[in-house]
């Protein structure tokens, strides 16, 4: 029953956290950005997690609980935007969308 | 037994974490994600974290990223077509990747020495009966308006997929 | 014992009156107008005689209601005398009021074809928190409640809100009223601040322990929300304006009930006040100087409201006078005998405006006395109450405040003799203006329904027997701190005689010799236009508050600060940014991929920065 | 800490072994129900009564052609059924079946393992069956199939919401979410269930509940995924032999599962409806006592030829049954499991009843009945419950 030490869990939340943002800077398909946020949100909840473990306190628990319905709410917006913007330029690469730009 | 959980799992995250980011089928993705969000429900079990293991089943893996499935199903997206057309990411994505990820490995590995060691069962404070009465009286407030933001976000995505419709 | 189910009948009828009253019949609005008050009435009633003796509050928990960190706000109710004479005063009195309401505006429309129900509606509104301001156990539930009269008296002064004079005089309240809870709010800061709480038992039990200073600095930020809503100097002047008002609003809000909340919250804050002095000094100081100088103003008024507004002004002096003498069961005293008479006042005269389909200026009036008898005797009652003849109501509330003023300062029951006896000359002026001598106006005088008059009868009987019917000095004895005012006879002897004189003056002047006073205001010339224009104080703000405010405003900060600073610099800053923007534009490509580039190059810098700043050790 | 992993792994076989052949024979009893509604014999050629005709069609299954299609997306296609198979299995393991037993000195529950999260676990488990349906849709790349697993899966996310309400209601009478002690809060006879119990009877939430179950088992009159008239067959079109069969046997056993789940929330799981003092121990040796006289008797008097072996064969082993129930050293584990068994059998017996009366619903009345419906009526429910609850206990 060895014991891992708490910096592991860490990493490995900066790793997730870290291909969740490449997912978002080299991906151009707008379902996967979004999913890549999804990824990187769920790296948090692993630290928020491994913090309350590391503080023995249940307030981390909360927050991770809170970001996913922030997230939850959040994907069935976004999701709604993607299917409206789909509609209007039936196109779901990221970089076709730039509307902004001028 | 500890070690070698947390290697599996933590291995298993990290291999679909990348499959999610170079699949080119966003469904591939999607897959790799609920497999990344799966292995973390087993991680988070391990921190003690017991209830929101099965939130995180039951609000990520089978809500959420159903919704994702649908849409993408929806919209029958196939592969993403290559026209890159930005610079900055091509000349500054891998090396600031690289950077981040660097420096985040060295402040954690030198913040939390080696001796701050998690046990399966360290943590007992994680069951839902802790966190329904945390969230019913520390977090009330917190609590009551990210009801008011699912409303809106409810609100929001009829409003959208209606305007679509017309 | 349920004290919830109070407030709540009257929120009852206001959302079923508000939400669906345009649908109903005038005489189901009725119902549910004065139904939801009269249970209340009734079940207030129920409540304080099963609590009977009610040695000790009786409080009652509902649920927390804010909690964040160390500061807790429990939605409590709480119950003890004092809450039990305020809580009899308000649901008897309002009861009444509505119950006059329904033949007052029974031909009212109203703008907007929707005046009865929206009445009865913003009514019961003010009852419910009315109610919730005298039963709430801390000084946030009480804020609601004082914030929520606030806002219904807004609503109600402004209620012919297609006359721009009552929509001004709604606003002129409503902003008269943020200073003094600018105060307040203030106040409650302080206190959470030394106390750690706004719950009264707490604060109450800690407050001999804080340092003088703060409770000085607590009781004087309180008064400013008092003499705010009670319309003490310097605030007072939203009051008179208030009159725009329909009637039974002036009867209910302006004299009866929400004016005393700032004395009720005085009352309450007792503890803190009596290890004040300095405080406490400045209340009956404030107070005495408001009714004196109020009962002058109301010497020189025409308009039969405007005199009852000015002396609801000076009599809400009187009540400050008692409780910054330390005698706060007299003030108490008063605030419920005042709630009588004032009352009565202020719904005879509406029966009397009523009669005269409108008319409200006393120098068309004259020789009703016969025309409408009900509306003259019950007024009368009222009339000799407040001039305080031995044994009526006033009498002995005022008494009661004179004693503990000469206790604390001689010159202040001087002075309250003296304004006593203006009161009297005012009041009565105003009733043999209006019903002796020939009738001067050209409507014709009806005497007002039942449902009208009857309450004017059980006020008059009130306002005559109401001061040993109810021995409230007694009933709060064990309240509040004793004071050691000896009751001596001869300054009751004295303030009577300044009464009866001040009877006797009028009756002079405006019945055996009606000539008299316009010679007396000739021969005094500038001295009768300064009272008659209420010491210019309307103008002396204008002057020095609003115009500046005004001016400043549009000069200083508009074309000043506004355009020429605030503008130059965002026009600068807007050409310079252009110009930096034209550099940086090459980083805003509309790719959302290159922004999350930039993002995480930021998220880099700051780590770098951070650990460079020794954050990260 | 050995004999904790050898007394699991005889309970994961012997849990595992039972729960096959129930998942067959299920599919026998149901086709005999539906049968005798529809007034005729069912199975009858294989084995008396059709009784190996499980069996049968195992072997055919099995031996069946195992196609691929070639325009599939293969890693999917072929991890669908195994999904969906493997999710509706996991959820049995944490469904207590009866009290402690002992053998051979050993104490253990007759239950795989106890979560004190038991009821989200199960709820977890079956929001990931969804999976395997909506890919097994997905991957087949047929438009029926698709449409299929669309509508299935639409359709399982919308009735899990007013399920899991559901679920809420009982809950917060038990206090619990284990699934052992929901089980212990009811003990005590038929008043002390969910179902019944005060301060506020769970009836609506039961009805929800059994309703909301047809729907996630996607079972008649919620069978739209399925509907052969528009669909061909919907999301398995394109899957045969034993792929096939996996969905079959995800769907039983999911149908066992929200069983068990309604026995253990609201019918007070392994607990004889009344104590044992009003003799309910006797009710299991009455009732197969009579099946054997009946059975017995029918012998005697056959209709048909063969009618007189079986029968008689099939009397004589109901009344050994009822002989065992007599006996007092088993009867201490066997009642508490005749029990459980009996109120599962009701409730899926009830799914079978369903399956033979009523018609199917239309797409738009389905998700119209849930969100403007159940989860209304569900929500409702849990307030005055939750309400109930607080103001009880205070």
């Amino acid at each position: 029953m060895a014991a891992i030490p708490i910096s592991w869990f860490l990493t490995l939340s900066a790793v997730l956290f870290a291909l969740g943002v490449a997912g978002f800077l080299f991906r151009r398909n707008i379902v996967t950005v979004f999913m890549s946020i999804e990824l990187m949100l769920n790296a948090v909840n692993l630290t928020f997690i491994t913090f309350s473990y590391h503080f023995k306190s249940v307030d981390g628990h909360l927050f991770a609980f809170f970001v996913m319905v922030v997230a939850a709410a959040e994907a069935a917006v976004g999701l709604a935007i993607i299917l409206t913007v789909f509609k209007n330029r039936s196109t779901l690469n990221i970089d076709a969308i730039d509307s902004m730009k001028n | 037994m500890n070690v070698i959980l947390f290697l599996i799992f933590a291995i298993i995250a990290v291999v679909c974490a990348i499959n999610v980011v170079v699949q080119t089928h966003p469904i591939s993705s999607a897959i790799s994600l609920v497999g990344v969000m799966g292995s973390l429900a087993i991680l988070y079990l391990l921190l003690g974290a017991e209830f929101i293991a099965a939130a995180q089943v039951i609000v990520y893996a089978g809500a959420v990223m159903v919704l994702f499935i649908f849409v993408i199903m929806l919209l029958n997206a196939g592969a993403e077509v290559k026209q890159g057309r930005s610079v900055v990411v091509h000349l500054l994505g891998v090396p600031l990747l690289i950077a981040f990820l660097g420096l985040v490995a060295y402040f954690v590995q030198r913040l939390f020495p080696r001796d701050v060691e998690v046990t399966f069962g360290g943590f007992t404070g994680g069951t839902a009966q802790a966190i329904g009465r945390a969230l019913f009286t520390t977090y009330m407030l917190p609590f009551e308006i990210t009801s008011i933001l699912v409303l809106i976000a409810i609100v929001g995505a009829i409003v959208l997929a209606r305007k679509e419709m017309d | 014992m349920q004290l919830w189910l109070i407030p709540i009948f009257p929120l009852a009828g206001f959302l079923i009156n508000g939400l669906f009253g345009r649908r109903f019949s005038k005489a189901l609005v009725s119902v549910f107008g004065i139904g939801s008050v009269a249970l209340s009435f009734a079940w207030a009633l129920k409540t304080l005689l099963a609590l009977a003796p009610l040695n000790t509050a009786y409080s009652e928990h509902y649920f927390t209601w804010i909690q964040s960190g160390a500061f807790q706000v429990n939605w409590d109710f709480s119950v003890d005398r004092l809450t039990a004479v305020m809580l009899m005063v308000v649901t008897g009195i309002g009861s009444l009021i509505h119950i006059y309401s329904v033949g007052y505006m029974a031909h009212e429309h109203g703008p907007n074809h929707g005046g009865f129900y929206r009445f009865f509606a913003y009514l019961n509104l003010f009852m419910f928190f009315m109610l919730t301001l005298v039963l709430g156990a801390n000084y946030l539930i009480l804020f609601i409640g004082w914030e929520g009269v606030g806002l219904c008296s807004y609503l109600l002064i402004g209620f012919y809100f297609d006359k721009k004079f009552a929509t001004d005089a709604g606003n002129k309240a409503f902003i008269v009223n943020r200073i003094g809870d600018f105060g307040f709010s203030l106040a409650m800061f302080l206190i959470f601040k030394t106390f750690g709480s706004l719950d009264f038992g707490t604060v109450f039990r800690q407050a001999p322990a804080a340092s003088e200073a703060v409770l000085t600095t607590i009781g004087l930020l309180l008064l400013l929300g008092a003499t705010g809503k009670s319309a003490q100097i310097p605030l007072y002047v939203w009051l008179p304006d208030a009159m725009a008002g329909p009637t039974p609003v002036s009867a209910l809000i302006h004299a009866a009930t929400m004016v005393t909340a700032g004395v009720y919250m005085c009352a309450r804050s007792f503890p803190i006040f009596t290890h004040a002095p300095a405080a406490m000094d400045t209340i009956a100081i404030i107070g005495i100087a408001t009714a004196f100088f109020a009962a002058t103003i109301g010497m020189a008024q025409n308009d039969i409201k405007k005199v009852f507004a000015y002396s609801t002004v000076s009599q809400l002096g009187y009540m400050f006078v008692g409780v910054g003498c330390g005698a706060f069961s007299a003030g108490v005293y008063h605030l419920m005998t005042h709630a009588f008479f004032k009352a009565l006042l202020f719904l005879g005269s509406g029966s009397v405006i009523h009669a005269l389909s409108g008319e409200q200026d006393m120098r068309n009036m004259g020789g009703l006395r016969t025309k409408i008898p009900i509306t003259f005797w019950t007024m009368m009652c009222a009339a000799v109450a407040i001039a305080g003849v031995p044994f009526t109501s006033g009498f002995f509330s005022k008494d009661a405040i004179l004693f503990a003023a000469n206790h604390h300062a001689p010159w202040m029951y001087w002075v309250g003799t003296l304004t006593a006896g203006i009161t009297a000359f005012y009041v009565f002026r105003a009733m043999f203006m209006t019903f002796f001598g020939r009738y001067r106006g050209n409507a014709h005088p009806h005497e007002s329904p039942a449902l009208m008059t009857g309450p004017l009868i059980v006020l008059a009987i009130l306002s005559l027997g109401g001061g040993f019917l109810f021995k409230i000095p007694e009933f709060l004895g064990s309240l509040f701190p004793t004071l050691e005012a000896p009751e001596d006879v001869m300054l009751m002897v004295i303030s009577s005689a300044a009464g009866l004189l001040g009877i006797l003056i009028a009756y002079v002047m405006y019945v055996v010799k009606p000539g008299t006073a316009d010679s007396i205001a000739g021969s005094l010339g500038g001295l009768y236009k300064l009272v008659l224009n209420k010491y210019f104080v309307d103008e002396a703000y204008d002057a020095t508050v609003v115009k500046p405010v005004v001016n400043g405003s549009r000069v200083v900060l508009w074309r000043g600060a506004d355009a020429g600073l605030i503008d130059g610099t965002v026009n600068g800053i807007g050409t310079a940014a252009r110009a930096v923007g034209g550099v940086l534009r090459q980083m805003q490509s509309g790719n959302i991929r290159s922004y999350a580039t930039w993002v995480l190059f930021g998220s880099v810098l700051l780590i770098v920065a951070m650990s460079l700043s020794g954050g990260l050790r | 800490m050995d004999s904790f992993i050898v007394i699991s792994l005889i309970k994961i076989l012997v849990v595992f072994g039972v729960l096959m052949t129930t998942l067959a024979y299920l599919q026998w009893v149901e086709r005999k129900v539906i049968a005798h509604i529809q007034v005729r014999p069912g199975p009858y050629r294989v084995g008396p009564h059709g009784l190996l005709q499980p069996l049968a069609d195992v072997i055919k299954l099995i031996t069946k052609e195992d196609l691929l299609p070639s325009y599939v997306n293969k890693p999917l296609y072929l991890a669908a059924p195994f999904i969906s198979v493997s999710m509706a299995l996991l959820s049995i393991s944490v469904i207590p079946f009866g009290p402690t037993i002992e053998v051979a000195g050993y104490h253990t529950w007759m239950q795989l393992t106890d979560l004190n999260i038991g009821v989200v676990f199960i709820l977890a488990a079956s929001s990931m069956g969804v999976y395997g349906i909506a890919l097994a849709g997905w991957a087949s790349n047929n438009k029926y199939a698709l449409l299929g697993g669309l509508r299935s899966s639409a359709q399982m996310i919308s009735y899990e919401l007013p399920m899991s309400i559901a679920i809420a209601a009982p809950l917060l009478l038990s206090n619990t979410l284990s699934l052992r002690e929901l089980v212990g809060t009811q003990a005590g006879g038929m008043l002390h269930w969910n179902l019944l119990r005060g301060p506020f009877p769970q009836i609506i939430s039961f009805i929800i509940f059994l309703i909301a179950a047809f729907a996630e088992t996607n079972r008649v009159p919620f069978d739209l995924p399925e509907a052969e008239n528009e669909l061909v067959a919907g999301f398995h079109t394109e899957y045969s032999s034993m792929k096939f069969a996996s969905f079959f046997m995800a769907e039983y056993a999911n149908m066992i599962t929200v069983s068990c789940m309604a026995t253990l929330l609201f019918l007070g799981g392994w607990d004889a409806p009344w104590p044992a003092a009003y003799g309910s121990s006797f009710v299991p040796v009455i009732i197969f006592a009579l099946a054997g006289l009946i059975a017995l008797y029918h012998g005697v008097n056959a209709v048909r030829k063969r009618d007189k072996l079986t029968f008689p064969a099939f009397g004589v082993i109901f009344l050994i049954i009822a002989a065992i129930f007599v006996l007092p050293i088993v009867q201490q584990w066997l009642l508490p499991l005749f029990w459980f068994c009996a109120k599962t059998g009701v409730i899926l017996f009830a799914f079978m009843w369903i399956r033979g009366t009523l018609p199917r619903f239309r797409y738009d009345q389905l998700m119209g009945f849930t969100w403007k419906f159940l989860f209304p009526v569900a929500m409702l429910n849990l307030l005055i419950t939750g309400f109930l609850v607080a103001w009880f206990t205070k």
